[in-house]
């Protein structure tokens, strides 16, 4: 699969624009440099010292030829500055109705977790044609998710998520690579994305079935670590909010100031319950730092988003059954 | 030689301009003020008294430009550095990954 | 043409005035202090050399057959540190510019020689750290030092790395300062700004740089270092602090550190540019603004460094915005060098060639920088051998090439003798082609994924351990090309024919004293009525296009 | 006042002059740039914690709020004072070699002398509070690590943390981090202060400036008006700032 030619794999709704501004960046280039060779080259033989005592007439300079050497690259550098924003928008505007991956680095393997409860490590399958959203977090340094064939690439952060997302277009196999030095064995912390026809990727979902759902396994730690002391056992609240249809809300804080629950606002609130305190609510949760690890972590919070109905990115999801977490939550829980 | 000499007089009515501006902005600090105010009142007198020190203490209203120049120079970096490293700060929740 | 006055050989020169090592050690005299700086980078780059020959040897192969990973990252970890801090920083301005500054301003010295000397030790002290925390057991974490990998995973020798780096900061800064007051207050009577060799404005440029970046960083690691030895920090997300805030203290120094590389590259060029095709420079002024325009620009891009690291979308647009504004005054520099050679008396001596090479090389690397400065691309870019090979072709095509043209260019000026002159020619050849055979296949490698900092990278992928040998054969090439000239310049030291006081028939004020300069540079102090490059009476000035001409400056 | 001390006429021979130098004013004003140059390098080198300390205070403010309410403002307020005080006599010192008053110069230079080190002494005094608190970050002494006492609501004892509202103990570390990472710098300067004065001190003991070449004085006194401006902005943004929210922990 891997060609002699020196560009990797085209294989995402993405790959082909990059490859695009690449290469007019290199026509510009190859441009320049030609030009700028062959002059030099051409006055350096013209002009060559004939005579060791020739003094040349001395020339002052000249402001028009400055305006044009000035202006030109900068309009130029302007039209890949517009390009490369455009797709980078594109590529960071978070995608809709994406199938979710949670991602786990630590030194120095790849843990992802399916919604549908597969786990795989080093190896990620998704099905062509859909949008993967990875929701990635590290358990240690900082890592880094690189797809040549994607062209995609994002740095997998301690203490926060960071997210990237890709279309296949092209079944197959494609490397990837922790692109972010992470210690010893950077080199090693690699893998494969298996890309598959729908129906392939069908069949293999449904022979890995059985594992437990990151939302049902955020369920029974929601009761193990005691949240629904306070949150109630459906997470209904009690002496804490309810939990039910909080994510993707806006949250009101006791500062009057408001924020968007997202999969990170969700974190701190676990971690750092007294950063953002809801308004109405007293200090009173406990931090559950060093209590939990980064996978409990996000399986609490796939938990926590599968008590809202009101999910943006799949309200209008075409019903892939892939897409739908089989939670273990009771699905009968109404949004406030 | 085009140095200048500070009078004593003038360095005694600096000290005590700072020393009232330590006891204001202590005074200021236990009084809730709206909003940003609080940090601005004390900033803005941490600043009067920088710059009382550098013009006076330090000369530099009797100085030529170029001292003025290097002092420009620091503080224009210095602000190089906040608004740009700030512009990440702030713009990182603009763009909520929903 | 001009005659030129040679001035009469005094009896004593800065080589013979005193003898014995302590008259070095405890010299004030900024000439012997450049040539500690000299014997001191070329150790380090000595060292550096061999780290890069490691490196190149262990990617022939996929797998790890030279050494284990461990050990391989420490090799690039050491290779790219003792390479940035310790050699091509320091390279030109401690030793070239060290040297000429005062005598191409026709100063004595420059304004702080006690401080000069200073920087040598600080920089030595950072230096023997440095080595001791390589000899102890290395230091893995990446010449960029990144958190919390730094402060709390890597088990190697971080703080005293850190410490060497911290202190050899300073001898920086204090370069960086010296030179500064030495431009505003010790030029000779009618040296005005504008008839500064452009090799003093890209010098003062460059200790803009020194001084408002350096301490950042340097608090920056010392803060590393803390957080390591107390075990929690403001960068540790563990404890709530931020990694990210770090790789924008990093960044903020070591963007425009990189232009510490490259400006006194570029004075060294316009130097070779004007002289050896006996022409005042094209657009002098443009020239000498543009190096300023370069260390103000050049503070503002430091978040390109940060496109895939989480950072803010939109400070991601700015600062790619803001990098390709640097692009413009590195644009007006390659242009007006071009323009110059128009219609000039060309020679084809072997600092030309450096100079010639460079243009090209410069060209290649600031432009692949586009790439990466380019937000789409550099995501796929970034972290890749794409970056790997542009700034090789900026750090080595660019500034060592121009180092080593400057090196045979004041050899004479330096030792008093010349070098051989087709040996030279030869060996840039070689330099030339070796450099080229080496990081054009990583342009190619980048762009198919192989990511930096690798030992092992995946069997299956034939092509890409082609590309490495390839690599690695051009590296062994420019090696022997590298080797040739140290060979060379020092046995000229002792059987060189001896150099005239201006070898090269020019106006430059460092041409005008004897060859080695005597303690004081000049026997009187000069007094300058000749603009920069003034080889031809101004009469003869030919303007290009609308240009108003101007009157020769009264002095 | 007596006046025209400005050394029009520099005698070349003038034993301070260096060799390098044409003449007093050259040597002078590159003296003078020289510092000016090199204090922007300080203030680059504190702006790298300035700006760590401003993005955390946004972040946490409600725990950098009850951090810095535990620092005592009496001594901090009192430093403040003593600082500007020695920046007034080292002032005064400078006067007095610009018009040739020896004497008086050496004491304006104890007193300045005396004065840093009594803020230094305060500032151990504070240190010293701060271990008894179990308030020094990490294990940066390592038998002693961070471990404040947190005040429960309504017990006022000021050795224990009082966390307002949002706090938690682990950012207010952060905030300890920080302010021993600033004010140590901060004293690390004074203490060089200190010995650039004795160096200062001697020199003028032994009578090497007069009204005609007194640039080293001038000098470090730059040095010293400097190392107090940082304290200027350091004792509103560790001491004052939400201090109005004291006692609502
Ligand atoms: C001397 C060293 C040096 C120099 C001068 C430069 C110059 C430039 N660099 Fe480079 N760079 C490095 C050394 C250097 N770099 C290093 C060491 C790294 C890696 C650090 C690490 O992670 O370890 C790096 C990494 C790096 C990155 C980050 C890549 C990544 O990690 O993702 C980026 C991104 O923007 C970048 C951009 C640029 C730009 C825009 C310039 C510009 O200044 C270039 C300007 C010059 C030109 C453009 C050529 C001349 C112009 C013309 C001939 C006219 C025609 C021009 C146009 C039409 C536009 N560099
Ligand atoms: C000034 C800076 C500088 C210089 C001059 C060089 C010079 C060279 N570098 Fe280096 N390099 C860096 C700065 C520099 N490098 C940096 C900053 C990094 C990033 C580190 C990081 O990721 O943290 C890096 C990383 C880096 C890598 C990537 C490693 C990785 O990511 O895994 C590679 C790989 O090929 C490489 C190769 C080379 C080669 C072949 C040379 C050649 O040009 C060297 C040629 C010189 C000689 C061969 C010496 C001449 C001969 C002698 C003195 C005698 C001894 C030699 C023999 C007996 C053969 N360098
Ligand atoms: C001692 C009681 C208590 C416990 C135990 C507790 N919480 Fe909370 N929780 C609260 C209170 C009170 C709030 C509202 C104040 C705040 O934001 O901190 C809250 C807020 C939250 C929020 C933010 C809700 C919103 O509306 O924005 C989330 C999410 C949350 N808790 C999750 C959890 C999880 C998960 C656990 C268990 C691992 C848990 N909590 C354990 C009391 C508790
Ligand atoms: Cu993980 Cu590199
Ligand atoms: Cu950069």
């Amino acid at each position: 699969m891997q060609s002699w030619l020196p560009v990797p794999e085209s294989a995402s709704t993405l790959s082909g624009d990059v490859d695009a501004l690449y290469f007019y960046i290199w026509g510009v280039t190859i441009f320049f440099t030609l030009l700028i060779s062959v002059v030099v080259i051409f006055f350096v033989i013209r002009y060559r010292r004939r005579n060791p005592f020739e003094i040349p007439r001395p020339i002052e300079g000249s402001h028009k030829l400055e305006t044009l050497w000035s202006v030109i690259p900068l309009l130029i550098a302007i039209t890949f500055f517009v390009w490369g924003a455009k797709l980078y928008f594109a590529q960071y505007k978070p995608a809709q109705n994406a199938i979710e991956v949670y991602v786990v680095g630590k030194q120095w393997m790849w843990k992802f977790q399916h919604a549908t409860g597969q786990r795989e490590i080093n190896e990620l399958h998704v099905p062509v044609g859909r949008k993967v959203k990875l929701i990635m977090t590290t358990e240690d340094v900082i890592h880094d998710v690189f797809v040549p064939a994607f062209r995609i690439k994002a740095d997998v952060v301690a203490g926060k998520y960071t997210t990237e997302w890709f279309e296949a277009t092209k079944p197959g196999t494609y490397n990837f690579f922790c692109a972010e030095y992470c210690g010893m064995n950077h080199s090693g912390m690699r893998g494969y994305v298996v890309v598959m026809e729908p129906t392939e990727y069908e069949n293999w979902l449904s022979g890995n079935a059985g594992q437990t759902s990151p939302a049902a396994a955020g369920r029974n730690l929601f009761e193990s670590l005691g949240c629904i002391s306070c949150h109630g056992a459906n997470a209904e609240g009690g002496r804490g909010p309810a939990l039910l249809g909080v994510y993707g809300s806006k949250v009101v804080l006791n500062n009057n100031s408001s924020v968007t629950a997202d999969e990170g606002y969700i974190r701190e609130s676990i971690l750092n319950p007294q950063a953002k305190l809801v308004t109405g609510f007293g200090p009173i949760m406990p931090s559950f730092q060093g209590q939990i690890s980064e996978e409990q972590l996000l399986d609490v919070v796939a938990y926590i988003k599968s008590l809202s109905t009101t999910k943006p990115e799949q309200a209008t999801a075409k019903p892939a059954p892939s897409a739908t977490p089989s939670t273990g939550a009771k699905p009968s829980a109404t949004p406030k | 030689m085009s140095e200048h000499i500070v009078q004593p007089r003038v360095y005694l009515m600096i000290f005590l301009a700072l020393m009232a501006g330590t006891g204001l902005t202590v005074v200021a600090a236990f009084y809730d003020f709206p909003g940003p105010l609080n940090a601005v009142v004390a900033l803005t007198i941490a600043v009067i008294k920088a710059t009382l020190v550098v013009l006076y203490f330090m000369h530099v209203r009797y100085s030529g430009r170029l001292i003025w120049l290097v002092i420009g120079s620091a503080i224009f970096w210095l602000a190089i550095m906040f608004a740009l490293t700030i512009s990440d700060y702030w713009t990182r929740t603009w763009f909520v990954p929903m | 043409m001009e005659e030129f006055e040679i001035p009469k050989q005094p009896g004593s020169n800065y080589l013979n005035a005193e003898y014995g090592l302590k008259s070095w050690l405890l010299t004030k005299d900024h000439k012997r202090i450049a040539l500690l700086y000299l014997g001191a980078i070329s150790f380090f780059f000595f060292i550096g050399s061999l780290y890069a020959m490691a490196i190149r040897l262990e990617l022939l192969t996929p797998q790890g057959d030279l050494m284990q990973s461990s050990t391989y990252n420490k090799t690039f970890t050491q290779h790219g540190i003792i390479m940035v801090f310790f050699f091509l920083i320091p390279s030109i301005p401690a030793t070239l510019g060290n040297f000429l500054i005062p005598m191409m301003i026709g100063a004595k010295d420059l304004a702080f020689p006690r401080i000069n000397l200073l920087s040598w030790y600080i920089y030595m002290i950072g230096g023997v750290i440095t080595i001791y925390a390589l000899l102890a057991g290395g230091v893995d974490t990446g010449w960029t030092f990144y958190v919390p990998y730094s402060t709390t995973f890597s088990n190697s020798y971080v703080i005293a790395t850190g410490l060497g780096i911290f202190i050899n900061g300073f001898s920086s800064i204090l370069t960086g300062l010296n030179f500064i007051v030495t431009i505003h207050t010790m030029r000779a009577p009618g040296m005005t700004w504008f008839r500064m060799p452009l090799f003093v404005w890209a010098h003062y440029a460059t200790s803009l740089i020194m001084i408002l970046g350096t301490p950042v960083v340097a608090i920056t690691i010392l803060l590393v270092a803390l957080e390591r030895l107390a075990h929690i920090g403001i960068f540790d997300p563990a404890a709530g602090g931020d990694p990210v805030l770090f790789q924008h203290l990093f960044w903020f120094y070591s963007h425009p550190a990189v232009y510490i590389m490259v400006l006194p590259a570029m004075g060294v060029v316009s130097e070779l540019i004007a002289n050896f095709s006996r022409k005042n420079i094209f657009g002098y002024k443009f020239v000498a603004f543009s190096s300023l325009a370069i260390a103000v620009l050049g503070f503002l891009v430091w978040g390109h460094h940060l496109f895939v690291a989480s950072q803010s979308v939109y400070a991601g647009m700015i600062f790619s915005f803001l990098s390709f504004t640097v692009a413009i005054p590195s644009a007006i520099k390659v242009f007006n060098w071009t323009a110059t050679l128009y219609k000039g008396s060309i020679s084809y001596d072997t600092p030309m060639l450096y100079g010639l090479g460079f243009i090209g090389l410069f060209t290649i690397g600031g432009l692949t920088g586009m790439f990466l400065a380019s937000l789409a691309t550099d995501v796929h870019l970034s972290d890749t051998y794409f970056v790997v090979a542009h700034f090789h072709y900026i750090m080595v095509g660019g500034t060592l090439l121009a180092y080593l043209g400057g090196l045979h260019y004041w050899w004479p000026k330096i030792s008093g003798r010349m070098y051989p002159e087709g040996w030279g020619r030869f060996s840039a050849l070689i330099v030339f082609v070796g450099f080229n055979l080496t990081f054009s296949p990583q342009f190619l490698l980048g762009y198919m994924g192989m990511p930096r900092r690798y030992h092992t990278y995946p069997a299956e992928l034939v092509s890409w351990q082609v590309l490495h040998v390839l690599s690695t054969a051009g590296a062994s090439i420019l090696g022997v090309g590298l080797m040739i000239p140290l060979v060379y310049l020092a046995w000229s030291l002792r059987y060189g024919r001896i150099a005239e006081a201006n070898p090269w028939h020019l106006p430059g004020l460092e041409w005008q004293t004897a060859s080695p300069p005597p303690t004081e540079n000049f026997l009187t102090t000069p007094i300058v009525t000749h603009e920069a490059y003034e080889f031809a009476p101004p009469e003869h000035k030919e303007v290009v296009g609308k240009f108003e001409r101007q009157q020769p400056a009264e002095t | 006042m007596p006046e025209g001390l400005a050394a029009t006429h520099d005698h070349p021979s003038h034993p301070a002059l260096q060799h390098h130098f044409e003449n007093m004013e050259q040597q002078r004003e590159a003296g003078t740039l020289g510092m000016w140059v090199f204090l922007v390098t300080e203030i680059m080198f504190f702006g790298g914690m300035f700006l760590a300390y401003t993005l955390y205070r946004f972040e946490y403010p409600a725990a950098f709020v009850s951090a810095s309410n535990h620092l005592d403002i009496k001594l901090g307020a009192i430093n403040t004072a003593v600082l500007i005080v020695s920046s007034f006599t080292m002032a005064t010192a400078v006067y007095s070699t610009q018009v040739g008053r020896q004497r008086t110069t050496i004491i304006c230079l104890i007193l300045t002398m005396i004065l840093g080190a009594t803020f230094l002494g305060i500032k151990g005094i504070e240190y010293h509070d701060k271990y008894n608190d179990h308030l020094i970050p990490g294990q940066l002494i390592p038998s002693r690590p961070f471990a404040p006492e947190v005040a429960k609501p309504g017990d006022t004892d000021p050795h224990k943390l009082h966390l307002i509202e949002g706090a938690t103990v682990q950012n207010v570390q952060l905030f300890y981090w920080i302010y021993f990472a600033m004010t140590g710098m901060h004293a690390l300067h004074m203490i060089i202060g200190l010995g650039i004065m004795t160096v200062i001190l001697i020199m003028a003991w032994r009578g090497k400036f007069s009204p005609e070449y007194h640039a080293p004085v001038e000098i470090s006194g730059l040095y010293w008006h400097f190392v107090d401006i940082i304290w200027i902005f350091l004792f509103p943004l560790l001491y004052l700032l939400g201090r109005h929210l004291e006692g609502h922990g």
